[in-house]
């Protein structure tokens, strides 16, 4: 990213700090793992932001809920949520949106391609979420992707082609030089 | 919002005049002593907290009301535990055994996890958010790779942009029930009107926000923050350390 | 005083963790009036207008609709009073000009044959006619402002509420949206609205209501009230304005 | 005319994909002034003022901030220059008050101590002291925009810029704002501020920029244009407030 674009970057990857945690707080509890919309903007940021404003913008999703706000599901924070059973999805965050963004950089912006690269990083997401909550609760692998995956599965699908739709929207807002390039020296 | 229960709110205890480098090590520290702390411990350090909280005019029953759907959560948990467990039978639910030492188990990883929650509280609404970052930043200085200033104001946004989805939000669903949107069962057509503008307007506005910024000079060699120590720092960091050292070794 | 059309009686709102709201108004709206709602910043203006709309639920005290309680018939409230807000943009739905409109309609569950034929008067009333292929986002303040009043008007709503309709407009979009207006209340359409320079309209409506923390301090002629507004924070309108603004 | 802050010369800029903009705009600004600038909707007000800050960048011409070029000394032409935006809601960054006032100067690198007086110097000139531990979402319009006005006072800057800051404000805002603006000039500031009811300050500018389709149309005394205003769809100022609006 260009020097120039640095601050439209930063406000934007905050923006999308907050949308993950606004996300977050639309979280339906079904058991252990809530149905939540956070994870589709962490998707999204990987593939608007590229793979390094979009680490920055989880990076501070995360730092933030480590502190003690109340940004993850349901309006939960704190340390000991990190660790806590769902701590792997929150976690897992950080290589999917790099991934998303890596991907979604190699392949270009096109609405199959964002889908693509959203899929490569829910994958992610699923293969840090799901271990982690085994650990974490004792379960048995069976239970552990009967209650951590499977019940995600069509939703997150829908969500992605939501984030896809999403990104169209959101592309032609930010790309045009509406308010200008921002100039520092 | 919900953040309430996490707002800052001033008042002149001795926690809330202490250096917030100085809160957010005790923080840490007693966070991931919990993550080994037995029972008593636990149970001694969450009335610990919910004495400190009241005094910061949170009082028991608030926090609890506040917290309810994370005690939900924290059921769920317990329930899981205690249903996959094995050990000696309490009673049979759903052809499944409940073991006592499954409920052992959920009880204490859902007392950590409370206890985490109340540490968070009392940090944040006794330190008002400008030393949170400012505290946040002190600590990143020697964090090699991550440019602790951008970080700092990036944390600042995000507190502003929170509010301010969520806003728009509830005033765009508003405009669109005074057109009678909720005669329109579709819930994909519902989500897909509310998003779209909502998508357009909040980058609208950060595009604005960026704008501003700039027209104000903003730049990453920016003053540091300043802290205001009460004086009585080493004593509420040596409390925590032995509280933490207490949580391991009992 | 005619029909009533709604009938607000001892509506008592007040928002949680703050002592703001508004408190016993008690109001009726009838066939063909055009009320002037005036008052300071945060006197409540805003969330009396929201109550017609059952877009809030009273504390205590009722907004009956032709007889029937907003809050338990939210869709007739809607039906029979038409919002129009004070940001334009936060109103705008769709992709197109025709779209826009279209919404309303379309939530109401009309033929299409119906909807079209609604949404083209719309068009006509308030001169879009020629806009109707634009994406609302290149629309100017003053033509936005005009769609989200056709938005309105296209589900033919027995009262229209505008809330502070003027600002942001320049002057030809103030003279434009004031002709349409003046055009609305020919055609006998009942008018509420929120407004700080009431100078620009208090010579053409029948009723003036001041509000004043959260209560109705005055509700009379607009020419009685003229001495009056400037207690309540209020500009004194001009003298000439009683006839028209131009 | 004095000892120019600013010199624009054949400034000219064209938005992508549209044929609005601003075209060979020629201007200086002087120590002291206060300039009116008026015109319609999507005349270039904005735009033109987004040049004094480098917040665009020329297809042609130049703006010269002391004789160097805003364009490659974008920093230099943001501490001379302090922007008011329009909407003051999307430029207030700060948790609290005292925060976000102290924002620019805390960019400009300006040890603690120096940041304390500026800021306390901003909310004092404009009556915020007694809310600079209150967060910006919960003050009423016209307390944010006096924080929007305190903001960039706190830099220090030898032009402030106000673009339509009566915007969305009830009567007493205005007169508030009004006060505020005037004891701003007594004080030598020099302020431009893009406006469409100039009535509300005919009284205090000392010179009047009116434009038309992105060029000036006329640059001369406030007095000697009251009566052309009409032509460029400015409302023609009562006479009484050639002296003072009240
Ligand atoms: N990002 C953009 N892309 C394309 N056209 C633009 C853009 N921004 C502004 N314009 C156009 O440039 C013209 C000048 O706009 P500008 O905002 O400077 O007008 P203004 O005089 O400030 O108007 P107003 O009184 O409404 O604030 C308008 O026609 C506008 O539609
Ligand atoms: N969601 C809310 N939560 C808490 N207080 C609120 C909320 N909405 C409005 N208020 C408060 O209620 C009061 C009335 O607000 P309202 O918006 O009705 O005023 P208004 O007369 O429309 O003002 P304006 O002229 O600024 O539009 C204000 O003091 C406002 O701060
Ligand atoms: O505690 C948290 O905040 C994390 C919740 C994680 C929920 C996971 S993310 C992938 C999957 N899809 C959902 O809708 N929920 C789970
Ligand atoms: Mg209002
Ligand atoms: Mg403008």
């Amino acid at each position: 990213m260009d020097n120039s674009n640095q601050l439209k970057m930063t406000v934007y990857a905050s923006l999308f700090a907050a949308l993950i945690a606004a996300g977050a707080f639309m979280a339906i509890p079904i058991g252990p793992v809530p149905i939540v919309l956070q994870n589709m903007f962490v998707l999204l940021a990987g593939i608007i932001l590229g793979p390094r404003w979009g680490l920055a913008s989880v990076g501070v999703y995360l730092l933030m809920g480590a502190l003690g706000f109340p940004v993850f599901a349901g309006g939960a924070g704190g340390l000991g949520r990190l660790f806590g059973p769902t701590g792997g999805y929150l976690l897992s965050y950080l290589p999917a949106v790099f991934i998303t963004g890596v991907v979604s950089q190699t392949l270009g912006k096109k609405t199959h391609w964002d889908i693509l690269a959203m899929a490569a990083g829910s994958m992610m997401i699923y293969a840090m979420g799901v271990p982690w909550l085994k650990m974490v609760t004792g379960m048995a692998w069976g239970k552990a992707v009967a209650v951590g995956m499977y019940p995600f599965i069509i939703g997150d699908l829908l969500k992605i082609t939501a984030g896809a739709f999403s990104a169209g929207i959101i592309r032609p807002v930010i790309h045009t030089p509406a308010l200008g390039k921002i100039t520092t020296e | 919002m919900g953040v309430t229960p996490f707002a800052y709110t001033p008042s002149t205890t001795s926690i809330q005049r202490a250096d917030a480098r100085c809160k957010l090590f005790c923080l840490s520290v007693l966070s991931i002593a919990t993550l080994s702390a037995g029972f008593i411990p636990l149970a001694v350090l969450i009335a610990l907290l919910f004495g400190l909280l009241t005094l910061e005019q949170k009082s028991p029953g608030r926090v609890l009301l506040e917290l309810k759907y994370f005690c939900l959560l924290l059921f769920f948990v317990l329930a899981a535990r205690a249903l996959t467990t094995p050990g000696d039978p309490v009673v049979v639910f759903l052809n499944t055994d409940v073991t006592r030492q499954g409920l052992l188990d959920g009880t204490l990883i859902c007392l950590r996890f409370f206890a985490v929650m109340l540490l968070g509280m009392l940090f944040t609404c006794t330190t008002r958010p400008s030393l949170v970052k400012g505290a946040v930043e002190w600590f990143l200085r020697p964090v090699p790779l991550i440019p602790e200033k951008r970080a700092a104001v990036m944390i600042t946004l995000f507190l502003r942009f929170l509010p301010l989805v969520l806003k728009q939000a509830h005033e765009i669903r508003q405009a669109q029930q005074a057109r009678c949107s909720d005669l329109k069962k579709n819930p994909v057509t519902r989500a897909v009107n509310l998003a779209v503008p909502l998508l357009k307007k909040t980058f609208t506005a950060a595009d604005r926000l960026a704008i501003a910024m700039a027209s104000r000079s903003y730049s990453e060699q920016r003053t540091d923050p300043e802290f205001s120590r009460s004086g009585q720092e080493k004593k509420i960091c040596c409390t925590a350390l032995f509280l933490a050292g207490l949580l391991v070794v009992m | 005083m005619g029909n009533p059309i709604i009938e607000i009686n001892h509506l008592t709102h007040t928002y949680p963790g703050s002592r703001a709201g508004i408190f016993h108004v008690n109001l009726t709206v009838s066939r063909g009036e055009f009320i002037i709602l005036a008052g300071k910043n945060g006197s409540g203006k805003t969330t009396l207008l929201r109550h017609l709309n059952a877009l809030l639920s009273p504390d205590s005290g009722e907004v009956l609709v032709h007889g029937n309680d907003a809050a338990k018939k939210p869709t007739l409230a809607r039906r029979t009073t038409g919002m129009v807000f004070q940001d334009a943009d936060t109103q705008i739905v769709g992709e197109t000009v025709y779209d826009d409109i279209a919404f309303g309609p379309e939530n109401l569950g009309l033929p299409r044959s119906d909807i079209h034929r609604r949404v083209s008067a719309a068009l006509e009333t308030l001169g879009l006619a020629g806009l109707k292929e634009r994406t609302p986002a290149t629309l100017s303040g003053g033509e936005k402002r005009r769609l989200a009043i056709a938005g309105v008007i296209a589900m033919d709503p027995e009262i229209i509420v505008l809330d502070e309709p003027f600002s942001n407009l320049d002057y030809p979009g103030v003279l434009d949206l004031l002709a349409c207006i003046e055009a609305l209340q020919r055609d006998g359409q009942t008018i509420i609205m929120a407004i700080h320079d009431i100078e620009k309209v208090i010579g053409l409506a029948t009723r003036m209501i001041i509000m004043d923390q959260g209560r109705i301090a005055h509700d009379d002629k607009p020419e009685n009230l003229t001495e009056t507004v400037a207690a309540f924070g209020v500009r004194k309108p001009e003298q000439r304005s009683l006839v028209q603004w131009e």
